[in-house]
């Protein structure tokens, strides 16, 4: 037999007991939940076994993002600095203190693209017509480009994705393709591969090589700026590997001595035009 | 000149009651707020001003800000007469509520009946929301707001007419006295203390028979299509009726503004007043304060529980509580 | 999306069955199927906890039913009416997993639907259940369940014309219709031309197309 | 195993009922039966003519009639669905789920996916019971790939499963008292779903949809900081319980509407494919744990709870029951737990052979089970996944008829869906 209102009055004991219990609320803003160490839940990039960062900055993930929330900068294989959002944070990213704000050194690198480059607007829209305005031309577009200006001026490529209305970071994203360079050289510039198949058949070795050889580290350039020693995630399929790039040849497979040779050798036969910039040859 | 000082002295009171409405609602909403917060084991609003001690007031300017948005096929005129309605009845009933000595804003004989009538009209109120706004949900909810507060409106009174009959009276003010004389009244009605406070639940809508807004199955009932200070003031009518029902059930069975004690003695004058505000409010808010208690525990009664409790249960006690008293009134002569 | 680019295999790669002895958890409802439905014998598949049979689309109502109602085999309890599409030109599948108490091995029915003409009958009538299973499976696959007295579209909306997981549905659904609507032109290999590609090559990798000797 | 009961149609007796007070009250008798279609835009829909029998039958509407749409935004209805409610003033006469309003078309999904990508799109399914949807996966890839996890694997597996169920029950409790207007609960239920999902944020790094579960084991091992917090949830757990137990078991409001309320019996359960905690309060005591057993549970003791009364009570007491159940099984787990790899070794390439593999679990709504199809190739070739709420859902048309609007949400919340799943 139950006693009508005994439930009801056993629920308010446990509610009116409450009333003086201690709280468990977390107050927020003061009180700072401790995350586990595993804690997966804030954006972080993933290191490869070599202890480099796996996003390649491809921008893949914010071309799909559909609300456009990805905005995010980086540098490129070539070191070049790369980036994607909306245009008018550009500028902004160009600001020092952008620069400390992602953590960077604060004066600007060396290798900003420019937007002041002069481009021949005529001859390249006679390009494009020429490859007939696809898709799948933009290689051939890029070469063509790059053939005349030794890179790629981001205005050439701002206006190849206006003329042949591919979305910006397509254009950007297939730019990013081993072979073409995002800044001027004033020399030389030697490209070692990267990729795993290289490293493993003793890229390394030829990367140290080389920067022995022409007394400047990777990424840098030497004095005269006649040579630059830079790096590459896809010089050659690694049929060929260990490979490097001089300029537009590709040589492989090398050992580290005779990768040293060859270059001596290019120092050697000197006074190479530097080829950038004055290349005004007809496409 | 009498003429004069009469609507002189009815404005002023008229206005001071309207105006008083809003402070209570408010910390009638507040005392919601925390204490459910509070046996919920949450902290509840802490933010806004000492304690969150101003969460329902900044509740109050949100309604003002928002936008008032009308329905498209509501009926315009009755959907804005509704909120009116409902927050005049509760607004009203605030003229013969016996606060303190000297602090009755309508001190007439038939004030007990008064606030019956007055406090009933809430319920045209409900209706007519429920039929402007062109919904469903607040259709229905509209009619179990009728069905509901018509039933209950029943023993709600016949337990009142218990503590009438005993203290032979229906001005609030001579029935404290008598109160003072003989003893609360929740010594000589106790069944219809019981009836009252479940009656008076259900009148005002609050849980556990709040069919009316029953969120989880009519979204808000009558009032789903409200926005801004027209939801405002039902949201304000429903707090303050919680208030008054309160307060109506000190005076009626637990002696108004009297002391618990008789120490210190009655006072005299403006004194008085304030000792007798200072306890009406004490155990009116006491009240409210078990409302909230059991909003935070119970569930929900059905629709049809709710009504066979009122017609099953409720009045046939209410009636038998009416026969005792009055026989035993007559027995003892009292 | 199905991938268009990679080949998939025919239903008898797909379908093609393991001759394994009968482990012991099921050897037992092997030995009965074999006793009870003989025709079946061929059919026949076991993995350690499921035993397998195939029919005709059309049998299922009484296989499922004789398989419930016998007091040996009593499968009482649907566990699940899924539909397999096996690609243009191949056939549907609607497979019931069964459970019963008296065998610790799931039940797998296999039946074959006609791709062309997607029709078997319900089996609401067993188990009434199956309901939402059967239309599941012709909002999704265009299966039509004779008999089903509620058979109309579960997750898509009402005016929803074509069926998501046919093995044939493009992403988006109007893609089969129009040349691009919604998809990346660089994804459509149809739109690709080869010849155009031999010209526009990668610069680098031919040697000898620079300034240098 | 069944109990044929005999239960009057609730809407039989309604219509006595209401028939003899119209003729007390001198009202002629309302007209049944012939009456008119009342098309689509009754529910705020573009007309259209109906598809099917029954979608013309819960469509045409007699004399005082009309329908109600509860949902896809409302209060109590789980996540967004619609029910298409014909009332009779407040009596339910039929009820129509309408669907699809979360669908998201997870199969398809999974077939485009790789078989290790797969784990992260089930989660989302049934988001209450997130290691459940990917437990049947894990168990159905290895079937496929021919691999066993190591027994520590299985063991942290069926540790987190039970954790999860904890949790989910829990959170029915609450849902159950909110649906009837009892705020309480909700809250002390999430303070133990809290508690449970920081501690498998602890092992796995999300709170929510873990992605923990990988083909041929977990992927983490146990750590100090999950063992400590588990410990210490473990202490307080049952008072936690406890304190919503008090507030609704032996309440006479809560007693009053929930006993004799949509009862389930045995033989319609199994019928309409109810399975888990419902069907077990229906008094069939079908648990895969039992009755089909998979990953450690031979080895646990533990019995299958059933409850005779099939009503909405039952299943609230059953879920109390099971969970209390569950953390007895984590005691046993935690006891018996030994040493060595959570993750076999998996080829490289990860491709299965051709073949079929089905695999079902308990999840805390039912049989949640996984049929997948290997076509040789990186991903599925047909990954099909049974819900248990899908199901269940079908149960509230048949037990609704006669029954007031408010014991609609009632009922729906004793058999404790999850649109995630429901819609896929």
């Amino acid at each position: 037999m139950r006693i009508p209102g005994l439930g009801i009055l056993k629920g308010m004991r446990q509610t009116g007991r409450n009333f003086w219990a201690p709280k468990v609320t977390r107050q927020y803003p003061e009180e700072r939940p401790q995350m586990p160490d595993r804690w997966r839940g804030r954006l972080d990039l993933i290191y490869d076994p070599f202890g480099e960062h796996k996003c390649e900055v491809c921008f893949q993930c914010a071309q799909v993002c559909p609300v456009e929330a990805i905005d995010m900068s980086g540098f490129d294989s070539q070191g070049n600095r790369i980036r994607y959002g909306l245009p008018e944070i550009y500028e902004e990213r160009k600001d020092p203190n952008a620069y400390r704000r992602a953590g960077l050194p604060a004066e600007p690198m060396r290798n900003v693209a420019r937007w002041d480059e002069a481009i021949d607007t005529a001859w390249l829209g006679g390009v494009i017509d020429g490859f007939g305005a696809r898709p799948e031309a933009l290689i051939g577009i890029f070469s063509a480009v790059q053939e005349r200006y030794g890179y790629l001026p981001e205005r050439a490529l701002r206006l190849i994705s206006d003329t042949m209305v591919i979305h910006w970071a397509q254009v950007f994203g297939a730019a990013g393709l081993g072979g073409f360079r995002l800044l001027p050289t004033e020399g030389h510039l030697v490209t070692v591969c990267r990729c795993a198949a290289c490293r493993f058949a003793g890229g390394d070795a030829l990367l140290s090589a080389l920067s022995d050889e022409l007394g400047i580290a990777p990424g840098e350039t030497s004095n005269d700026g006649a040579w630059s020693l830079e790096t590459s995630d896809e010089v050659a399929a690694g049929a060929i590997a260990p490979a490097i790039r001089i300029d537009t040849m590709i040589y492989g497979p090398l050992t580290a001595v005779q990768a040293r040779h060859l270059v001596a050798e290019r120092r050697k036969s000197a006074a190479a035009p530097a080829r950038a910039r004055t290349a005004s040859r007809p496409s | 000149m009498d003429l004069l000082f009469g609507i002189l002295r009815f404005l002023l009171a008229t206005t001071l009651l309207l105006l008083m409405t809003i402070p209570t609602a408010f910390v009638v909403i507040q005392m919601e707020l925390k204490v459910i917060a509070q046996m919920q084991l949450r902290y509840g609003p802490n933010r806004v001003g000492p304690w969150g001690m101003f969460q329902s007031t900044i509740h109050g300017f949100k309604f003002l800000a928002k936008e008032d948005h009308i329905p498209d096929q509501a009926d315009r005129a009755t959907f804005t007469l509704a909120p009116w309605m409902v927050y005049m009845a509760a607004a009203m009933s605030m003229l013969v509520m016996p606060f303190a000595p000297g602090a009755i804003a309508a001190d007439f004989n038939i004030g007990i009946v008064y606030f019956f009538a007055v406090i009933g009209l809430s319920v045209v109120g409900l209706l007519i929301a429920g039929w402007a706004s062109y919904n469903k949900y607040s259709l229905l909810g509209g009619l179990r707001s009728a069905a509901q507060m018509v039933s209950y409106e029943i023993p709600l009174t016949l337990s009142v007419v218990g503590v009438v009959v005993l203290g032979g009276t229906l001005n609030f003010r001579e029935l404290i006295a008598w109160q003072q004389l003989h003893g609360w009244m929740l010594i000589w009605q106790p069944v219809g203390l019981g009836i009252f406070y479940i009656a008076s639940l259900a009148e005002i809508n609050r849980t556990p028979f709040d069919m009316v807004e029953a969120d989880s199955e009519l979204v808000a009932g009558p009032f789903t299509e409200y926005s801004g200070m027209r939801f405002g003031f039902f949201f304000f009518a429903e707090y303050v009726a919680l208030f008054i029902m309160s307060g109506v059930m000190t005076a009626l069975f637990f002696g108004g503004w009297l002391a618990p004690w008789p120490f210190p003695a009655q006072l005299e004058g403006f004194g008085g007043t304030l000792y007798g505000l200072l306890w009406f409010f004490l155990k009116s808010y006491m009240f409210v304060f078990v409302a909230v208690w059991l909003r935070a525990t119970l569930p929900r009664v059905r629709v049809d529980q709710l009504m066979g409790m009122a017609w099953k249960v409720l009045l046939p006690l209410a009636m038998l509580n009416l026969l005792v008293t009055a026989g035993a009134v007559l027995v003892f002569n009292l | 999306m199905a991938d268009v680019r990679r080949p998939r295999p025919t239903a008898e790669q797909l379908g093609r069955r393991r001759t394994l002895s009968a482990p012991a958890k099921a050897g037992a409802l092997v030995r009965l199927l074999l006793d009870r439905f003989p025709g079946l014998a061929s059919t026949i598949w076991t993995d350690d906890d499921t035993v397998e049979v195939q029919i005709d689309g059309a049998g299922n109502v009484a296989l499922l039913g004789d398989l419930r109602d016998d007091p040996e085999l009593h499968f009482w309890f649907l566990a699940d009416a899924a539909a397999v599409d096996y690609g243009v030109g191949e056939r549907f599948e609607v497979v019931y997993h069964l459970y019963s108490d008296l065998h610790p091995a799931w039940l797998r029915v296999r039946a074959r639907v006609d791709r062309a003409d997607p029709h078997i009958p319900t089996i609401t009538g067993l188990w009434e259940g199956a309901n939402f299973h059967e239309r599941e499976m012709y909002d999704m696959m265009g299966i039509l369940f004779d008999g089903n007295r509620d058979l109309r579209r579960i997750f898509m909306s009402p005016d929803y014309r074509s069926f998501p997981q046919r093995r044939d549905f493009l992403l988006p659904d109007d893609a089969a219709d129009s040349q691009a609507a919604g998809v990346n032109p660089l994804e459509r290999p149809e739109t690709w031309d080869l010849t155009r590609l031999e010209e526009s090559r990668a610069p680098g990798v031919m040697a000898g197309a620079g300034d240098e000797p | 195993m069944t109990s044929e009961l005999r239960i009057p149609d609730p809407l039989e007796l309604e219509a006595a009922e209401e028939g003899r007070l119209r003729a007390v009250a001198g009202l002629p008798p309302l007209k049944r039966g012939g009456g008119e279609y009342a098309g689509f835009e009754s529910v705020g829909l573009p007309d259209r003519p109906p598809q099917t029998e029954r979608e013309r039958e819960v469509y045409t509407l007699d004399e005082g009639e009309m329908l109600v749409n509860m949902g896809p935004q409302h209060p109590s209805t789980h996540g967004v669905m619609r029910l298409v409610i014909k009332v009779r003033g407040e009596v339910v006469i039929d009820i129509d789920p309408v669907l699809g309003y979360l669908h998201r078309g997870i199969e398809k999904l999974c077939e485009n996916a790789t078989y290790t990508t797969v784990m992260t799109y089930v989660d989302p399914m049934d988001y209450l019971s997130a290691m459940h949807n990917e437990h049947a996966p894990a168990i159905a890839f290895e079937k496929l790939f021919g691999i066993k996890a190591p027994p520590r694997a299985e063991y942290i597996r069926a540790l987190v499963v039970e954790l999860n169920r904890v949790f989910s029950h829990g959170l029915m409790m609450g849902f159950l008292a909110l649906d009837m207007g009892g705020l309480t609960p909700i809250l002390y239920s999430f303070i133990n779903r809290d508690d449970v999902v920081d501690m498998l944020s602890a092992i796995s790094g999300q709170r929510m949809l873990f992605n923990f579960f990988r083909v041929g084991g977990v992927n983490f091992d146990t750590n100090d900081e999950f063992m400590s917090r588990l410990g210490t949830w473990r202490a307080g757990v049952l008072k936690t319980i406890e304190m919503s137990e008090r507030i609704l078991t032996d309440n006479e409001i809560f007693r009053g509407r929930t006993v004799g309320m949509g009862v389930l019996s045995g033989a319609q359960a199994i019928a309409l494919g109810v399975t888990g905690p419902s069907l077990r309060a229906s008094g069939v005591p079908f648990d895969v744990r039992k009755a089909h057993p998979y990953s450690i549970y031979p080895e646990l003791e533990f019995d299958v709870i059933t409850q005779a009364g099939g009503d909405v009570y039952s299943r609230y007491l059953q879920r109390v029951a099971e969970l209390k159940q569950s953390i007895h099984l984590i005691d046993q787990i935690v006891d018996k737990m030994p040493h060595g790899p959570v993750q076999a070794q998996v080829p490289g390439i990860i491709r299965p052979r051709p073949g079929r593999a089905y695999a079902a679990v308990e999840s805390p709504r039912g049989l949640y089970s996984v049929y997948a199809i290997s076509d040789g190739g990186p991903n599925p070739y047909r990954f099909r996944m049974r819900d248990p709420s899908f199901v269940s859902l079908q149960a509230l048309p048949k037990l609704m008829p006669g029954r007031l609007i408010a014991d609609t949400m009632a009922v729906m919340a004793s058999f404790d869906p999850v649109m995630g799943g429901v819609d896929k």
